[in-house]
This record gives structure tokens, sequence and C-alpha cells, in this order.
């Protein structure tokens, strides 16, 4: 007879999510990721709203994420109406992008996924434990957000950034001080890949999955997607080919890739992509790359890790392309009120993002669409998650499920994103 | 001195609440230090409600039936209970559409594909008894801080009625209302965000929730004045406020 | 200078719970105020102070006691919000602070020589029991004495032993009234099941040298006043203290004007033919 | 003795040396094309034509948000460090004059604030005639107040003429001899000639709660604040006390605070003395035409208009003042 245990909440990820794991025999048969997240409907919500309240609306899917939502939402908007921002807006867009980038990497792996390691539930071990380590992370996690607090005015649901521009444009003094903060901490985030690189995986060998990913270069946006596998979609078929569906008993849709796949979105991917790098980022990626090229999704923790740094450096670079420039007051370019659609591919810290969205001639929204990385995921997981049983026969349940958990945490899963 | 015991909860919601608090990256092991903080999904396992609480922290509006489960547990265990944020005070940006009906609005997501049941996006207080309520799409680390010091000293935090206006002249804005002819929604909404948003020139979105006694009536007067009609102002009203009350403030 | 904005130090010496929500603490100063003259522990009765709890915030006590020339001072505080609160979780050898004493007091000078009907009502028991204490203190000074005091309950009534122990003197009468009966817990006087007011029946009164001091909520004013005048009490000879949102006690902060009065430095105790055509007064 | 005049061409060289004696503040117009009082940088020429600032003086002396007390476990409470920098205000009215007289007269009472009495002795008051507009009412002001400060200065149609009122006045005088010129025409008005005209001092008699403009005006008002926050003599303030997270250290914090808030008068249970949006009204009127406490009968209004230029409602105490003030009760 069968047996299910339910780990009712899983910790340490964003949003309410269960493993299901079923027993025969003392032996774990099959293990299920479930996302239970209520449902906020936010692609109904925006419905019938005026474009120019989307972004703030839809930033709220998730704070971890709420900066890419709502540069994601704006440049979808700004596409639809017609809009083009100036350099120096588009600039510091990137900016809060990468700032928000740092402070979810910085967060998963200083928070949430560095005690799966260290034999401890949280914050407090690690304080004990690694001390030194855990100051560093977490200065480096609150660069993040200092970014995203000078750029977005806030580090949580920028509102600073605005439709067709700034509010007001961050001040020569602040940006300089930190560039000197962001070089300061390249050290400390090149410091953190050798410690997660020399951290125990303790996960058995699990099988590749192909990656996909936003084909971009440095700014996070781009216009088609890309498999390593070598499909290519463009940005106004990509809603059609990553086909969601509801299944299960989890409240988020599930990509179907046209019939392929799975594919795994997030950094691992990115990296298998080519994602241009930075010089120390770079540098990083090949002396790992053994580890990181055609590896399992246990190989994410890594990925993240080089891309944290990758994000120091290139918030770094983008600052001083700013100073460079010189820093110049804008009024907020305002659209042409008339009806549009448009889709916009960009990455959020775990993976590809879509928005798409379609407003009638009096500027309001009739359709609206956002993937996210998470519900992407689900399939990729699965994946894992079956072949977890495969290689752990023995495992009881309880060890088992000490590997499923790392397993699930090594996608860092969002699921107020997933689920929205 | 024993440490005060806590319990940090996410019901329907975005986590920035319990962000914000992980946020504060200076503070948190002193925070460590000086509260066990013993329930806390989002970033300490195992997940258990056990014994009882000092302070219950509920971030997010109850819509599901888990939802009402936990809150109604935690309500339970813990001496006292704060709404912490604008979703759990109010229903937030999750409420927005309760003057639609549920099922229209799930079948535009999900069309006619089975999900699991869920319920109608409320504030927490219509489920539980709240002791205090921290304001905030999301709240300001001062005031989380804040809260956890009141905490330490065995006391709730002050609950304050002036509005985000107050703020903003004290830091002496020029009014983007008056002055720039902006729909800014500081009149009436809750202050105590030392005005971040109209300091950088971007007119107030009401993030924090009404302030007690708003004059609605008279403000859609003025709106009107500066060419926003009432429809306009309400729907951006209920962005994170289903319900207002209009009566004037008199 | 010091003692209108540094809190003194303090110590929690003794606390006793009076009633569910109240308590007496006995304070003890531990430091004299750098300008010998004025110390938190010497008074007039009906004079308040301003009690901080560090890192919660601070609030206008009525002093309940004796003036003392050793520190100690004693306040009857009910547990109503975040200072009292914080209070009532302390324990002996907490640290407190304290500032005053501040407003004026009930005017003892005049009393001299009077009959005194005092009248409290519920929490306004504890400044009238420094005023009680103060007139028992020089009892030959004054004529009649008769406390009036009316609580929700018995075991609402505060100093309950010590008014037991007060009715047994010939010099004093005392008459208890409670809102509705309740378990009588021991120990209590007679008390009968009455309003405020009614007390007042039956009582001898010679309007014209009599005065008298009041402290209670808005409501007890309102329904004991006219009553007063009606017993042919002259206005200026009902002396009440008045309670208000306070802040800075010393007539700084705005928040306690009464009319064009402020209740910290013009008050807290008024007579009442003061505030007769002040709108909201009582 | 002759008057002395300070040119317009040499008004850059004047400030500069100004600027030696302490930090020079001064009324500037921003950007967003807004005056605010502000420092004043080597260079720059302050707006001295500018009628109002957003936030008046006051915030010098009484800043919005201000530690007034920190406590340890050691120390108890104690006062907070003070900045003893000195300031230069110059380009105050004399209506802000008269409302620093104001703010003096409150905070000095019996017993001086020592917070307040800091931060007024760093003071030093340059202050500079203006042209009133509509919304300015100090013509009208029946206030006792004076209009003091160490320096004045009258503006003309060539310059500045520089009135010292004080000791310190003069030695600026003095030390910028080397830039004034000497004026004869006829002697200039004194700064109190700026301000207020004789009007029956105001009736003391209660308000009269039955009047329709009181719900009128409350019908109206948005409880924001405005008013008050800008008026330079508005000084309500509450105390706030922040612990520290290590339990063992606080601070306690004095903020603006408003009459016309649903908290200012609340007590413990939520219990309010001033219930309605009306009554708060004539509390405010109370303060502002008839003054309260030790200032009883000095009205605190000193007809800056900056209350009716930011109300956002358009709220006008002043035609209601100018009818029951009029020795009628
Ligand atoms: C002259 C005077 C004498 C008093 N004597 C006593 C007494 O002997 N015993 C007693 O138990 N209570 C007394 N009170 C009432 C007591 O001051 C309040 O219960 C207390 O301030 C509540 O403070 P809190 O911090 O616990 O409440 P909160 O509601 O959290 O108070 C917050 C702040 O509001 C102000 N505040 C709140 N309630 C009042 C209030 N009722 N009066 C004035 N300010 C208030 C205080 O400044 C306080 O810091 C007196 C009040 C006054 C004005
Ligand atoms: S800008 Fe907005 S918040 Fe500021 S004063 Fe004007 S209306 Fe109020
Ligand atoms: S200004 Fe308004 S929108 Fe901005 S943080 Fe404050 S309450 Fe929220
Ligand atoms: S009441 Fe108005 S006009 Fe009078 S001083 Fe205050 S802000 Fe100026």
């Amino acid at each position: 007879m069968a047996v299910v245990r339910n780990i009712d909440q899983i910790a340490r990820v964003e949003g309410h999510g269960r493993l299901r794991l079923v027993q025969r025999q003392g032996r774990v048969i099959e293990a299920r990721f479930e996302l239970y997240e209520s449902l906020r409907l936010f692609e109904a919500l925006v419905v019938g709203r005026c474009f120019d309240e989307i972004p703030a609306i839809v930033c709220r899917i998730c704070s971890i994420c709420s900066t890419i939502h709502k540069v994601a939402a704006l440049q979808t908007v700004e596409a639809a109406l017609g809009v083009t921002v100036s350099p120096q807006t588009a600039l510091l867009r990137q900016l809060a992008v990468q700032g928000g980038q740092i402070e979810s990497h910085a967060l998963h792996l200083f928070c949430l996924a560095l005690p799966d390691y260290l034999d401890c539930g949280g914050l407090a071990g690690l304080a004990r434990k690694i001390p030194h380590e855990l100051t560093q992370g977490l200065a480096i996690k609150a660069l993040g957000n200092q970014i995203q607090e000078q750029v977005g005015g806030r580090a949580i649901h920028p509102f600073n950034l605005l439709l067709g521009g700034m509010g007001t444009v961050p001040t020569r003094d602040r940006l300089q001080r930190l560039a000197d903060d962001l070089r300061a901490a390249i050290a400390a985030a090149g410091a953190s890949i050798a410690l997660i690189a020399g951290l125990d995986g303790a996960l058995p060998p699990l099988p590749v999955v192909p990656g996909c990913a936003v084909d971009c270069a440095s700014s996070l946006v781009g216009t088609h997607l890309a498999t390593t596998d070598g499909v290519r979609i463009g940005a106004d078929d990509a809603y059609d080919w990553l086909d969601e569906q509801l299944t299960g008993t989890s409240t988020a849709k599930v990509s179907n890739f046209g019939g392929k796949g799975p594919y795994l979105v997030g950094p691992l991917a990115r990296l298998n992509l080519n994602a241009p790098l930075e010089p120390a980022a770079k540098a990083a990626f090949r002396h790992h790359r053994s580890a990181l090229i055609a590896a399992s999704p246990a190989g994410s923790n890594l990925a993240r890790t080089i891309e944290l740094l990758q994000a120091v450096e290139r918030a770094g670079r983008l600052i001083d392309e700013l100073l460079q420039n010189g820093l110049h007051p804008e009024q907020p370019v305002s659209p042409q009120v008339a009806s549009g659609s448009a889709t916009v591919l960009c990455e959020a810290p775990r993976g590809l993002l879509l928005h798409q969205y379609r407003f009638d001639a009096d500027g309001r929204c009739t359709a609206a669409q956002v993937v996210t990385p998470t519900a992407i995921n689900q399939r990729a997981l699965k994946l894992s998650l079956a072949a977890l049983v495969d290689r752990l026969p023995a495992a009881t349940a309880d060890e088992f499920r000490l590997q499923a958990e790392r397993l699930v945490r090594c996608f860092d899963p969002c699921i107020s994103c997933a689920v929205h | 001195m024993k440490r005060p015991r806590l319990a940090i909860a996410g019901l329907s919601g975005c986590s920035g609440c319990q962000l914000a608090l992980l946020n504060c990256e200076a503070e948190l092991s002193l925070l460590l230090e000086q509260v066990e903080c013993q329930f806390f999904p989002l970033a300490i396992s195992p997940v258990e409600l056990t014994g009882r609480y000092d302070l219950a922290l509920v971030e997010g509006c109850c819509t599901s039936r888990h939802d009402t489960f936990l809150l109604r547990e935690l309500r339970k265990r813990s001496s006292r209970l704060i709404a912490l944020g604008t979703c759990a005070a109010w229903g937030g940006v999750a409420a927005m559409g309760n003057d639609r009906p549920r099922s229209r609005l799930r079948r535009q997501v999900y069309g006619n594909q089975p999900i699991p049941a869920d319920g109608v996006p409320r504030p927490v207080s219509t489920v539980v008894t709240v002791d205090a309520t921290v304001h905030g799409c999301p709240p300001e680390p001062a005031e989380l801080l804040a809260l956890l010091a009141d905490l330490l000293h065995d006391t709730l935090p002050l609950q304050r009625s002036f509005p985000v206006c107050c703020d903003c002249r004290m830091r002496e804005n020029l009014c983007l209302l008056q002055e720039r002819g902006m729909l800014c929604l500081g009149l009436l909404t809750a202050g105590g965000c030392d005005a971040r948003c109209p300091s950088l020139g971007v007119p107030c979105e009401g993030c924090r929730g009404p302030v007690p006694e708003a004059n609605v009536t008279e403000a859609l007067t003025i709106y009107r004045q500066k060419g926003f009609d009432a429809p306009t102002v309400l729907g951006r009203l209920r962005r994170f406020c289903p319900e207002w009350q209009y009566g004037s403030g008199a | 200078m010091t003692t209108s904005t540094t809190p003194l130090p303090a110590r929690i010496k003794a606390i006793r719970q009076l009633s569910g929500d109240t308590s007496l603490f006995t304070l003890q100063l531990l430091k004299q105020s750098p300008t010998q003259q004025t110390t938190p522990a010497r008074f007039q009765p009906g004079q308040f102070l301003q009690l901080s709890v560090a890192g919660v915030g601070e609030a206008p006590i009525s002093y309940c006691g004796l003036p003392s020339v050793n520190g100690s001072i004693e306040l009857c505080i009910r547990k109503a919000g975040r200072v009292t609160t914080a209070l009532h979780s302390a324990v002996v050898g907490d640290g407190v602070a304290v500032r005053g004493p501040f407003g004026h007091g009930f005017p003892l000078e005049q009393y001299t020589g009077t009959n005194l009907l005092l009248v409290a009502g519920g929490l306004g028991m504890a400044p009238l029991r420094s005023l009680l204490l103060a007139l028992l203190q020089r009892r030959s000074c004054f004529g009649a004495l008769t406390l009036l005091y009316g609580a929700k309950a018995p075991d609402a009534l505060l100093f309950r032993h010590e008014l037991a122990d007060l009715a047994t003197r010939k010099d004093l009468s005392i008459r208890l009234a409670v809102d509705r009966a309740g378990a009588c817990p021991p120990g209590i006087p007679s008390c009968s099941v009455a309003l405020l007011p009614d007390l007042l029946e039956g009582l001898e009164i010679v309007p014209q040298r009599t005065a008298v001091p009041l402290c209670g909520p808005s409501a007890a004013y309102r329904s004991l006043i006219p009553p007063l005048l009606a017993l042919g009490i002259p206005p200026e000879r009902i002396h009440l203290s008045l309670e208000r949102r306070m802040q800075c006690g010393t007539g700084v902060c705005g928040h306690c004007a009464v009319g064009t009065l402020l209740c910290c430095i013009d008050g807290p105790v008024f007579a009442y033919s003061a505030l007769q055509a002040i709108e909201g007064a009582l | 003795m002759p008057s002395l005049l300070l040119p317009h061409a040499d008004i850059k060289a004047w400030l500069d040396r100004l600027g030696t004696d302490g930090e020079l503040h001064a009324p500037l117009r921003g950007r967003d094309g807004a005056v605010r009082f502000d420092v004043v940088q080597q260079g720059v020429i302050p707006d001295l034509q500018a009628l109002r600032s957003l936030l008046p003086p006051k915030k010098y002396l009484l800043p919005p948000n201000d530690t007034v007390l920190r406590y340890t476990q050691a120390d108890g409470y104690h006062l907070p460090l003070q900045a003893t920098t000195r300031l230069i205000l110059l380009g105050l009215h004399p209506c802000d004059l008269a409302a620093i007289a104001y703010l003096d007269r409150q905070f000095f009472g019996d017993q001086p604030d020592p917070i307040y009495a800091a931060r007024r002795q760093r003071l030093t008051l340059i202050g500079s005639s203006c042209r009133p507009d509509a919304y300015c009412s100090c013509h009208l002001s029946p206030s006792p107040l004076p209009a003091a400060c160490d320096l004045f200065l009258h503006q003309t149609a060539t310059g500045f003429l520089l009135m010292p009122e004080t000791p310190r006045g003069s030695a600026i005088c003095q030390a910028t001899a080397d830039l004034l010129r000497d004026y004869e025409p006829k002697p200039p008005p004194s700064p109190r000639d700026h301000f207020g005209v004789a009007m029956p001092p105001p009736p003391q008699t209660e308000l009269d709660p039955r009047l329709p403009d009181w719900q009128e005006l409350a019908n109206h008002c948005l409880g924001c604040g405005a008013c008050s926050l800008a008026c330079p003599t508005c000084s309500c303030f509450e105390l706030l006390e922040f612990g520290g997270l290590d339990g063992r250290t606080a601070e306690r914090l004095l903020r603006w605070d408003n009459c016309l808030f649903k908290g200012h008068a609340e007590v413990a249970g939520g219990h309010s003395f001033q219930k309605d949006r009306a009554q708060r009204f004539r509390y405010r009127y109370r303060h502002k035409y008839r003054g309260y406490g030790p200032l009883q009968g000095v009205p605190s209004c000193v007809g800056c208009g900056r209350c009716r230029v930011q109300c956002p409602a358009g709220l006008d105490l002043r035609p209601l003042a100018e009818r029951l003030e009029k020795g009628a009760p």
C-alpha cells in the first residue's frame, strides 16, 4: 500500500509550496513539489486599467523580483504605445535590474540556500557557523538594495522608474559612492564563489536539463528565446510556444514548450547560453567551466554565485557609463494614447520572464499575460525530483526529504511569481 | 531577560513585508540575538508552529482556506498579532478586483480549467482581532525596526493618524497636486513613509491605505478641479484598499 | 532648567495591585535634581509629574501620596496604553524616570477653616487620596471632612483597606457607591449600589463654608456639578482636575488647551467658575 | 546719523563676507521654482524678492523631527549634543521676524527650553522689507509682537538700506563698512512699520460653536496639515520615544503635530477632547487669533499668508477673523 507524506510547507523558498512523497514499503517511489499559493489573478486585475497603472500594479506580483517585473511592464507598455526612453533612463533601468539581481541572488545564497550545506535551519545558525562569510554576504545583498533604493526610490516595489522616464535622476555623489562600494565588493563576491564551489553538494548525479534563456546582450532584455538545443523563438511567438497549461494540483500554470522540453531557465541556463560576462565573472566561469557546462540543476547555486559577481561588476560599469555621460534631469516622455500590444522578454533573477499586454483605443488594458521563470521551471523540477527518487532507492523518507528540499532550493523557486 | 518569541507568516501576498525585514541587513544579527524567531517559513526551517508566541507578524491578505487556517492558528497562539503591510491591513492589490465577481476573474486567467477553490481577498482584521497595524506596500524598514524594538520593550507601536501630505510638507516639497496638477493621493493616504514618492517627484499612489478621517468627498472635488474625474480617482484609490469611507471628514 | 526637560532616574520600590487594572507604584528617586528647590518628590496634592519608561515614552500621572523629603513617590496607575502597559509588566527594582512637579494643585491655603467635600469617581481617587492624606495631616486646620467615592464595582474600589481604616475615624465621613453590586472583597466598608450624585442626598452641607475638590471622568463632572450648584456651592469653590492629552507638561506642546487656558500649567485643577463658559471643558 | 546703503552691485561681495561669520542661510529658489531657506553656497545670490518660503524659519528653531533626549542605561536620559555652528538667517520678512518673537516668548517662558535656547542663541537674524501680496495679512495683524532682528535691510531702488538693531547687527555693518555708503535723504522706516496695524485687542469671549462657519470649514478641510506645518507660529509637537533594538538605549523625538489631526487631543482608549473637525477649527482659531496659556491675548497669526497659499481646499480663516475680532463676539 502506498503511503503519502506531505511536507506541508517547504521553508526557505518564497511562497507556499509543499513536497508530497509517495512511499511504498518504506521507500519513496514518487516525489512531487506542489505550489498552493493563493490566487491573486493579476492578469485579470489589470484588465480595464489604464496603461499608466499597469507597471505599479504588476510589480506587486513579487517583492524579490519587483524591479524586473516593473521594468518588464514599463518596457512592454512603452513598446505597445511606441514610446522610446532616453539612453540615460535605459541605463538607469539596467542598473536597477542589476541591483535586483544582486539582492535576489545574495538573499538566496546567503540566507536561504547556505543552511542546506551547513546543517542548520537559517540565519541564526549561519551567524554561529560562518559569521564572517554571512556578514560579507549580507553586505553584498545590502548593496543590491542600495542600488534599487537610489535608482528605484525603494528597495522593494520601486516607484521612481516611470513610464517614459524617471521621477528623479539620482545624484552624481550617490552613484559615485555606490560605484566605489561595488568595486570594493568584487573581492567578497569572488570569495563567495569559492565558498559555494567548495561546499559538498551531496546531491547524487542528476540528469542534465537543456536550458532556455532570452537571447540578450548584457541588458537582460532581448528579442528572442534561445535554447541549448538550438531552438530560436521570436518575442511575438514566445507566449504561444511556451504554451502555459494548468496541470495537477499546483495553482501555477506549467509551460509545454511547443511539445518539447522541459527546459531549465535561470542562472545555469544563461551561463550555458553564453550570456556575456564581465572580466572577473568571466574568469570565474572559465575556472569552474567543467562544473557548469552541461551540468544538472544541482549546479545552479554555483552558477548563481558567478552571476552575483557578474551583477556586481556590471552594476559598477553601468554607473561608470552614467557618470561619464553626465547626469541630466529629464521629464518622462508621455505616450500617445492609442491601441496597441506588445510582448517583452527579459531575464529575471530566476530566469525567463515574459510580459504581454494589449490596449484599446482609450489606453485601457484588454488582455495581459505574465509568464514567470518558476512556473516554467516546474517541469524541469519534476523531472529532477523523479531522477532523485531513482538515485536514492534506499533512502528513508527523512533522508530523502532532506535531499529533495536541497534540490528544490537549487531552483530558488519564487512561488508568488509562479502563481501571480 | 527571556527572548521574546516571534512568528512571521505570509498569507496571500508578495512576501515584500517579510523581505523588508530581511532587507534590514545591518540590524539582522542584533535582531537574531534579541528575539527568538521560531516560525518564519520564508527564511527558517523547519516550518512548524510550536507553543506560544509573544508576537505574530502577518503579511498578506486572507484569501484561501489555508490562509484562514494559519491565521486563526497564529491568533490562538500569540499574545499580540500585527497586521503587517497594506495587504494585511486593507486587502491590498489582490483585493483590487473585489468589485467584480471572483469567478469572472478566475475565468479570465484560467479559462475553464479546474483550479483549487479559493476565496475573496480580505483584510486580516475581518478574520481575527488585530492588535496593531503597520502600513505600507511595503512597510518602511524604520517602522518595522521600531515595531520590533517595541516588542523588546513589552509594548505595541503607537497608531498615528496623519496623511502623507504632512510628511511631504515637513520635507519642504513643492506640492505635486497643487503646483504640478498631478494626481497625488497624499491627501487621503496614511502618512509615515516620509513622503517617499512625492519627494522624488512621483505622486503618491496611496500604498499605505486610507488615513483616518480621510475626506474623500472634498478630495474628489479638488481632483476634479485638476481634471481628474471621479472614476479615475476611485480606480486609483482602490488599488490598495477596496473599501473607502466616502463621508466628509467632519 | 533640567526639571522641565530631563527626566531624573528613579527605581520602582514597591508595587501593590489595587484592582484588576490598577496598581500603586512606589518610586524612589535616585538623584536629586540639580536645582535643589524643586524635586519631583515635593508637590501640592493635585499636581502631576511626567513618568518615563525608557524606550516606551512618557505619561502624565497625578501624585497620589504625600510629598516626601527622602525622594519617595507614590503613583496610582491604570493600564491604559503604551507607557502604562509597560509599567504594569515592570517589576520591583526596574528603573523609570520622572520630571515634575507640574501644574497647579488643589488650593490648600483656601481650605483652611472650611468644610471639605471630596468627590472621587474611579481613578479620580488617586489625586484625591493625596489631598485627603494632606488634609488629615493637618486635620485641625479644616472643618468637616467628607469623602464620596464611586467606582464601577466593589472590586474596582481603590485603596479598599485604607478606606476601611479611615472609615473608623470620627473626624471623617466616607460614603462609597458602586454602579453594580458584585462579589464584595473582604475589608470593604459598607457601600451602596448607587450613582455618585446619589451620595449627595441627605448630606448636611453648609454651602457657604464648603469647598468641593472633585476628580473623576468627564461624565462624572457632568452629572455632579448641577446638583452641587443646586445645593448652593459657589462655582469658584468647586475644584476639579481635568484630563487632557499632554506631551510636554510645561505649556509649550500645544495639546492641552481648554479654551484659552492650558491644562498643564493653568490646571490641571481648575475652579469650575473658570471653566463654566468654555466649550467642551468637561 | 546717516543711514548706510549697500548698492545692488556690491551684494555678492557683501554676502561672501557675511558667510565668514557663520553659515549663511537665505531664501533660495529651487529648480522646481519653490522658495526655501537653505544654506547659501559661495557665489549664489539668494532670492530676496521672494515673498514666502515653503517652510517658515521656525524649522531652524524647532526642526520638524528632532531628537530631544537620548537614553542609555548608564547615563539615563540626557540632552543630545547640540551643534554650535553660528547661523546667519538672511531675508526674514517682518512677519517671520514677529513669528520668531512669538516662539521666543513661548519657549523662553518661565523656564527656557534648553534646546530651543541653544538653537536661538546661535542665530543672527537679518530681516528684509517686502511688498505684501493678496495672501498676506500682516497689515491686519493686531499683534503686539516686535519684528525684532539684528539687522534689517530695507529694499530701495538702488540697493539695501542697512539698519542695525543690535550690537551684532552693528558689528556686521562695521565689518563690511568698506562696501557701504552713506545715504542721506530720509531715515528709513523701522521694521515694525512694515508689520501690523493697531486693531482692537481680541475679545476674550468664547467662540460661538453655533456659527455655521465652523461646519463649513470642517466640510472642506482635508486634514492634511498644510496650514499648521507652514505656519511660522504653529508649534504643536508630539514626543515620540523609540527604543533601541539593543533594548538598552532609546531616543525621544519631537515631531511637529497639528491640531486638525484626529489624534491631536486623543487620550488612551481613543477618547478625544476635540472630537470633530469643526471643534478642532475653533481650537486652531483660538490659537491663531486669541492666543492661549501665557500668551493669552497675543494673537499668533502674523499674516504671512502661507496657510492660505498652501491649503489644497483654499480655506481661509481670515474673513472670519475679521468678522469676529473687530470687538464683536
Ligand atoms: C494631569 C493628568 C493626571 C493623570 N493622572 C493619572 C493617574 O494618576 N493615574 C493614571 O493611571 N492615569 C493618569 N492620567 C492618565 C494617563 O496620563 C494616561 O492614562 C496615560 O497618559 C496613558 O499613556 P500611555 O502611554 O499608557 O497610553 P497611550 O495611549 O499609548 O499614550 C500615548 C501618549 O498619549 C498621551 N496620552 C494618552 N492618554 C492620555 C491621557 N489620558 N492624558 C494625557 N495624555 C495622554 C501621552 O502623552 C502618552 O505619551 C492622568 C492624565 C493627566 C492629564
Ligand atoms: S505632493 Fe502630494 S503628498 Fe505632497 S503635499 Fe501635495 S498632495 Fe500632499
Ligand atoms: S508616498 Fe504614497 S505611495 Fe509613496 S510610499 Fe508613501 S504612501 Fe506609499
Ligand atoms: S495663520 Fe496663516 S497667515 Fe497666519 S501666520 Fe500662520 S500661516 Fe501665516
